[in-house]
């Protein structure tokens, strides 16, 4: 984090985009303290934390010890009392021991007092498969986090959106659940600083295309670009959205898309059943079936847990390959 | 009145909690609660007077489902408690919260909590502001003895230890879980020995001087503000039944006699004579003084209006936010497609 | 629970059904115990469990500490072992804190061991408003375990449903989350126990008709029955398919149904966004999109928490009215 | 050989788990084995050796993600470990567990976990189970010293203690979570006292004498055999980082030479000479048999066919449930209406 003053950046990592965004956060705003398993000394399981307990000591960067039901409950705790904790959970999985913390206070806590107070929190976390971490270290639990009312919930692709969705996120007074990617951190892409077309809870029209519309968020954007360049070496010229945040959901832009294109495929990590992909789907259906030359595919993870197995785990998720295939059939 | 005692303040605090959980009982029974998930700490009145008189104005505090008693104690309105309990706009929380969320950051109620040992990490939260603040506050997590069971407490003593915080965890030990006694839900029963080995200073209160107790509690709650995080227990009785509709039938009868002989109030009034601290008149007129201050706050909650249906969409997100779209609307802007 | 050899009940509280459901098994399979917070001396808060410590004695029937994740945990463990407990979790609101032993470890033991075990148990709880419980305890978190493969999911409507759901469930090598409702304990119903139309995993068609098919389960299905018979009078036959379970959900029947009635509503009382209802409609949407008159509508909570004011409490779910004028709206 | 003395046994076993790890690592260079989450006992075979060859025939037991050691001390086949840690046909769970879910229910290992503490109550539900069904069986939960603060060990010591279960948890205490040293996780560093707290035995291992350590683990198993839980500490220091890729770089190098002169394996072969139980050459002897057992894991491990694609699909419901549906045969049938 040599170019702490830079604003524009041709080429940076996710990683480092989450680290710029939490830093300046932080110089910006003194309330503002990290808490989390190995965020200090170790920077982070996935790094993005790094350095920062040298930058701002270790009374604003805390290593907690592993108990994340109390680590989130804390958070709120600081939150509600004059602090902006950005919380940190390892791994998205461990949302299952946290959800008491997370639904029945964080969420509820504005609603229940009466609007007296609110917990202006981030909490920061990553999903998804992709490092044979296996069934309790793999899993895409967005679908808990959307299906609850009062939670904002972002989940960005790219390093510029990374870095606007936290640094907004650490301004608000709503809280935010922060889902980043295993994968994703050694992505790069530019990070405009500056950035004035960036607008919360806004898609982000990654391509445009007049053939299918393919809606989908974090990682599986990578792929949804891949499947695109060889659509279109198919003359098949889709359309890519980037959700960016799944609460507030830009169901505007997914509208608008799919009555241009009247195809439309949602892609997503997470399980298939009662899912982000299904609130997709339905929308876009309800708003535009009568003008729907195709179905509606959403095209998710498979309805398993996730295995170990490198030559599963690959399968277990969306490839490129099926993307393509989909979309072809959804195109003829 | 002598003055170095403050057993008329904790005699008053008792007596008002109890005054109130009637007109709670007496709500009820009138049909204008907001349902019937009312815990009343009736019998349980010296934890809530001794740990909550010794509590500083700055100091705040989260409560379990059964906290009517420790906001009174704390200074909290029973006008708009009554009025919350009922479900009322002129609630704390403009009665979406009722009974188990009463709250009011103003007096420092971090929130009442339905969740059995879901308010305990709150307070190790405001424990790191307030240190990190430099603010001489103490924040107190009170719940029962069921939370004794909850793993959340464990990690938030842990954490308190750990980063020297001024909290105070405070289990207020009424002898049953709902309908499972003490001796079916601990392992081995000294909660003090269980904080100890967290790095807690302890406290066991197990007799109705409640003077005392708020002594004792007094030095827990300092020790905390100097960054040694406590935990209290206050042994007492749960007086009736878990709920305003549990009739105990789990418990017999001769339990119930002898233990509500254990009266906190009672001892304190006799107390008070005894050492002449206060005659008979004088403890009538504060009787008195209270059950017309609950004359009131009955009134006023009975007059309360409801909410306005739009409430229901209001203070989910933040006032910047817009509300979320109503279901009917969603509906009918699809039924419109 | 006095008719205890009887077969049939023309008229038994859902709450004895399932007292019924429990007693019948625990006779036939000595390996089936009871475990959860006040099951035992209390009966169960909502006395579903009432007197089977009497019969069963406290090494069958136990009541343990207020310590849900250990005690799922603990059921996962004795399942592992040998036995087929039904634990309890006194509401469905404390999905929050064992959230990691239901998904992480219940739902994925038999998966992540390859197949060497799985662990056998029925968790129980109940869920949904009417009590003016408030926020924490009032929810409809059924989304959450329907989105984790690996577990079904039972939520019936009617005792005779009660019952032999449950007896399944007490049967099979498969965890079941088992969803009550906290007012359809008094509610009534026949049960036959020797009933030889019940089927598991197939939904139950509660009344036919051919206007617009009404999709529900749980509480709602008398809401819906309720509905029906003022549509009745306004010329509107409706169909209510009750799921009863929702996984495995049985599609088959609603699209069937849909297809021949052309309009679909679903009701649930969970919250809208990412939740069952939106996979139902998804489902509906993709099957029948072409021959659909009117799009799918679902009729759910508000996307807020649960208010406690018994005013917004009664208008945060659908209303019996509502879901007249819906109905009719779709049938114009 | 002596015969009143396990020591021989006891270095055999700290031996090959040495050995077998040395291979995990092997594994991961040569890109054979299914990701880097790859977490290393090297250096606390102590514990696994002791409180597993402690351990009866019939007895079951948990493991957190640092769980290969224990396995091998239960009879773990390493053939089988390897190919499982490889995400191969023939592992334990057919590679769709890997190194954090070994599980196998013939040597009665119920399971290793990645969710720190979360197999801990596993060993509470056997504990049931074979208290009712009045087998002579005890259940070891063994976990880390950072699973000490995850409260649902708290809640599974009280219903151990509670409900006098057949039950030792056991704390594998390397001084590290992670990149956090132990006084950066724990306010006050005395488990056996929380464990007291919650009703159980204790038993504290500081030392290199795996024989002792194994004679009083005996001691604890047996008694929890009659209904008194216990719990062990063992101490010892991670050699390595705390997965394959960690290089540990927030502890000094000067402190991991100190400690890993701290050899449980180097003591017990020390011992072996001076005492004469076994001479330089019957060590060697042992020593080259286990390179050749482990030689021969690898080879299996390596050789081992992978999965078919189908197998994603097996196991999710019980053999008599349909498989699910793949999403491809979901979404073509869609397109196909
Ligand atoms: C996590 C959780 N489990 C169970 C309940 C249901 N419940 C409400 S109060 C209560 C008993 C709590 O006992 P205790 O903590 O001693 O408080 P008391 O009611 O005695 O004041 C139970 C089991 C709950 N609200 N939350
Ligand atoms: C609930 C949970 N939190 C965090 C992690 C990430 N994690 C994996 S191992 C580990 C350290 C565990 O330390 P300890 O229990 O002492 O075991 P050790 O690794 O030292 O053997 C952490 C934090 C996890 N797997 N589960
Ligand atoms: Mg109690
Ligand atoms: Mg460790």
């Amino acid at each position: 984090m040599s170019d702490l003053n830079q604003n524009f950046f041709e080429k940076i990592t996710y990683r480092d985009a989450l680290r710029l965004a939490i830093h300046d956060a932080m110089i910006e705003d003194k309330k503002i303290i990290i808490i989390g398993v190995d965020v200090a000394n170790y920077g982070g399981a996935y790094g993005a934390t790094k350095d920062l307990l040298k930058i701002f000591g270790k009374e604003r960067v805390i290593d907690a010890p592993i108990s994340e039901p109390a680590i989130v409950g804390a958070a709120v705790g600081a939150a509600m009392t004059g602090l902006r904790p950005v919380a940190e959970l390892m791994y998205v999985d461990f949302f299952g021991m946290s959800m008491d913390q997370i639904v029945n206070q964080l969420a509820k806590v504005r609603y229940m007092f009466g609007g007296q107070i609110s917990a202006p929190l981030v909490l920061r976390t990553q999903g998804g498969t992709g490092r044979s971490a296996g069934a309790q270290h793999s899993q895409s639990l967005e679908s808990w986090i959307m299906h609850t009312p009062g939670l904002f919930l972002s989940m960005p692709s790219k390093p510029n959106d990374a870095y606007h969705l936290l640094r907004h996120a650490l301004r608000i007074d709503n809280p935010t659940i922060f889902i980043e990617h295993k994968l994703l951190y050694n992505s790069t892409g530019y990070l405009d600083k500056l950035d004035t077309n960036f607008s919360f809870g806004k898609a982000n029209i990654i391509r445009e295309g007049e053939d299918i519309s393919i809606i989908s968020y974090s990682r599986m954007i990578n792929f949804a670009e891949k499947a695109a360049e060889i659509l279109n070496q198919n003359n098949i010229n889709s359309e890519i959205i980037d959700l960016r945040t799944l609460n507030p959901l830009d169901s505007k832009t997914i509208i608008k898309s799919v009555n241009k294109t009247k195809r439309a495929l949602v892609l997503s990590e997470s399980n298939y059943t009662s899912s982000v992909p299904s609130e997709i789907t339905s929308i876009i259906f309800e708003n535009c079936y009568r003008i729907l030359k195709k179905p509606v595919i959403r095209y998710t993870a498979e309805d398993t847990p996730v295995p170990v197995a490198p030559n599963l785990e690959k399968n277990y998720i969306p490839t490129i390959e099926k993307i393509v295939e989909y979309s072809k059939k959804l195109c003829n | 009145m002598m003055s170095n005692t403050l057993l008329p303040e904790l005699y008053t605090t008792m007596k008002r909690i109890r005054s109130f959980e009637e007109r709670v009982g007496e709500l009820f029974i009138k049909g204008e609660s907001a349902g019937t998930m009312l815990h009343l700490s009736t019998g349980e009145e010296i934890g809530p007077a001794c740990v909550g008189t010794a509590m500083k104005e700055q100091d705040t505090f989260t409560t379990h489902h059964r906290g009517h008693g420790i906001f009174i104690a704390r200074g909290g309105d029973p006008k708009k408690m009554l009025a919350e309990i009922a479900g009322k706009k002129d609630g704390y929380c403009k009665g979406k919260g009722g009974s188990m969320h009463i709250a009011d950051m103003k007096l420092g109620h971090l929130g009442a909590n339905a969740i059995v040992g879901g308010g305990i990490p709150t307070v190790v939260g405001a424990g790191i502001s307030y240190k990190y603040l430099k603010e001489e506050r103490v924040s107190v997590a009170f719940f029962g003895d069921g939370a004794m069971q909850q793993g959340i407490l464990y990690e938030s003593m842990n954490m308190a230890s750990l980063w020297k915080l001024p909290v105070v965890f405070c289990c207020i030990n009424n002898q049953y879980g709902m309908g499972t006694k003490i001796d079916n839900a601990v392992g081995y029963k000294d909660f003090s020995k269980r904080a100890e080995s967290f790095g807690l200073k302890t406290l066991h209160i197990n007799d109705l001087d409640v003077e005392n107790a708020y002594n004792k509690s007094r030095e827990i709650i300092e020790d905390a503000r100097k960054f040694q995080p406590g935990f209290i227990e206050i042994e007492c009785y749960r007086f009736y039944g878990h709920a305003r509709m549990d009739k105990s039938p789990y418990r017999n009868d001769l339990e119930e006699t002898e233990m509500r002989k254990l009266d906190p109030i009672d001892y304190a009034k006799k107390e008070l004579i005894k050492n002449n601290m206060l005659n008979k008149e004088e403890i009538s007129e504060i009787d008195k003084n209270i059950l017309n201050e609950m004359d009131e706050a009955m009134e006023f909650a009975i007059k309360s209006p409801v909410n306005d249906e739009n409430e229901i969409f209001i203070d989910v997100y933040s006032e910047k936010d817009p509300l979320p779209i109503s279901i009917d609307e969603k509906i009918n802007k699809i039924l419109s497609n």
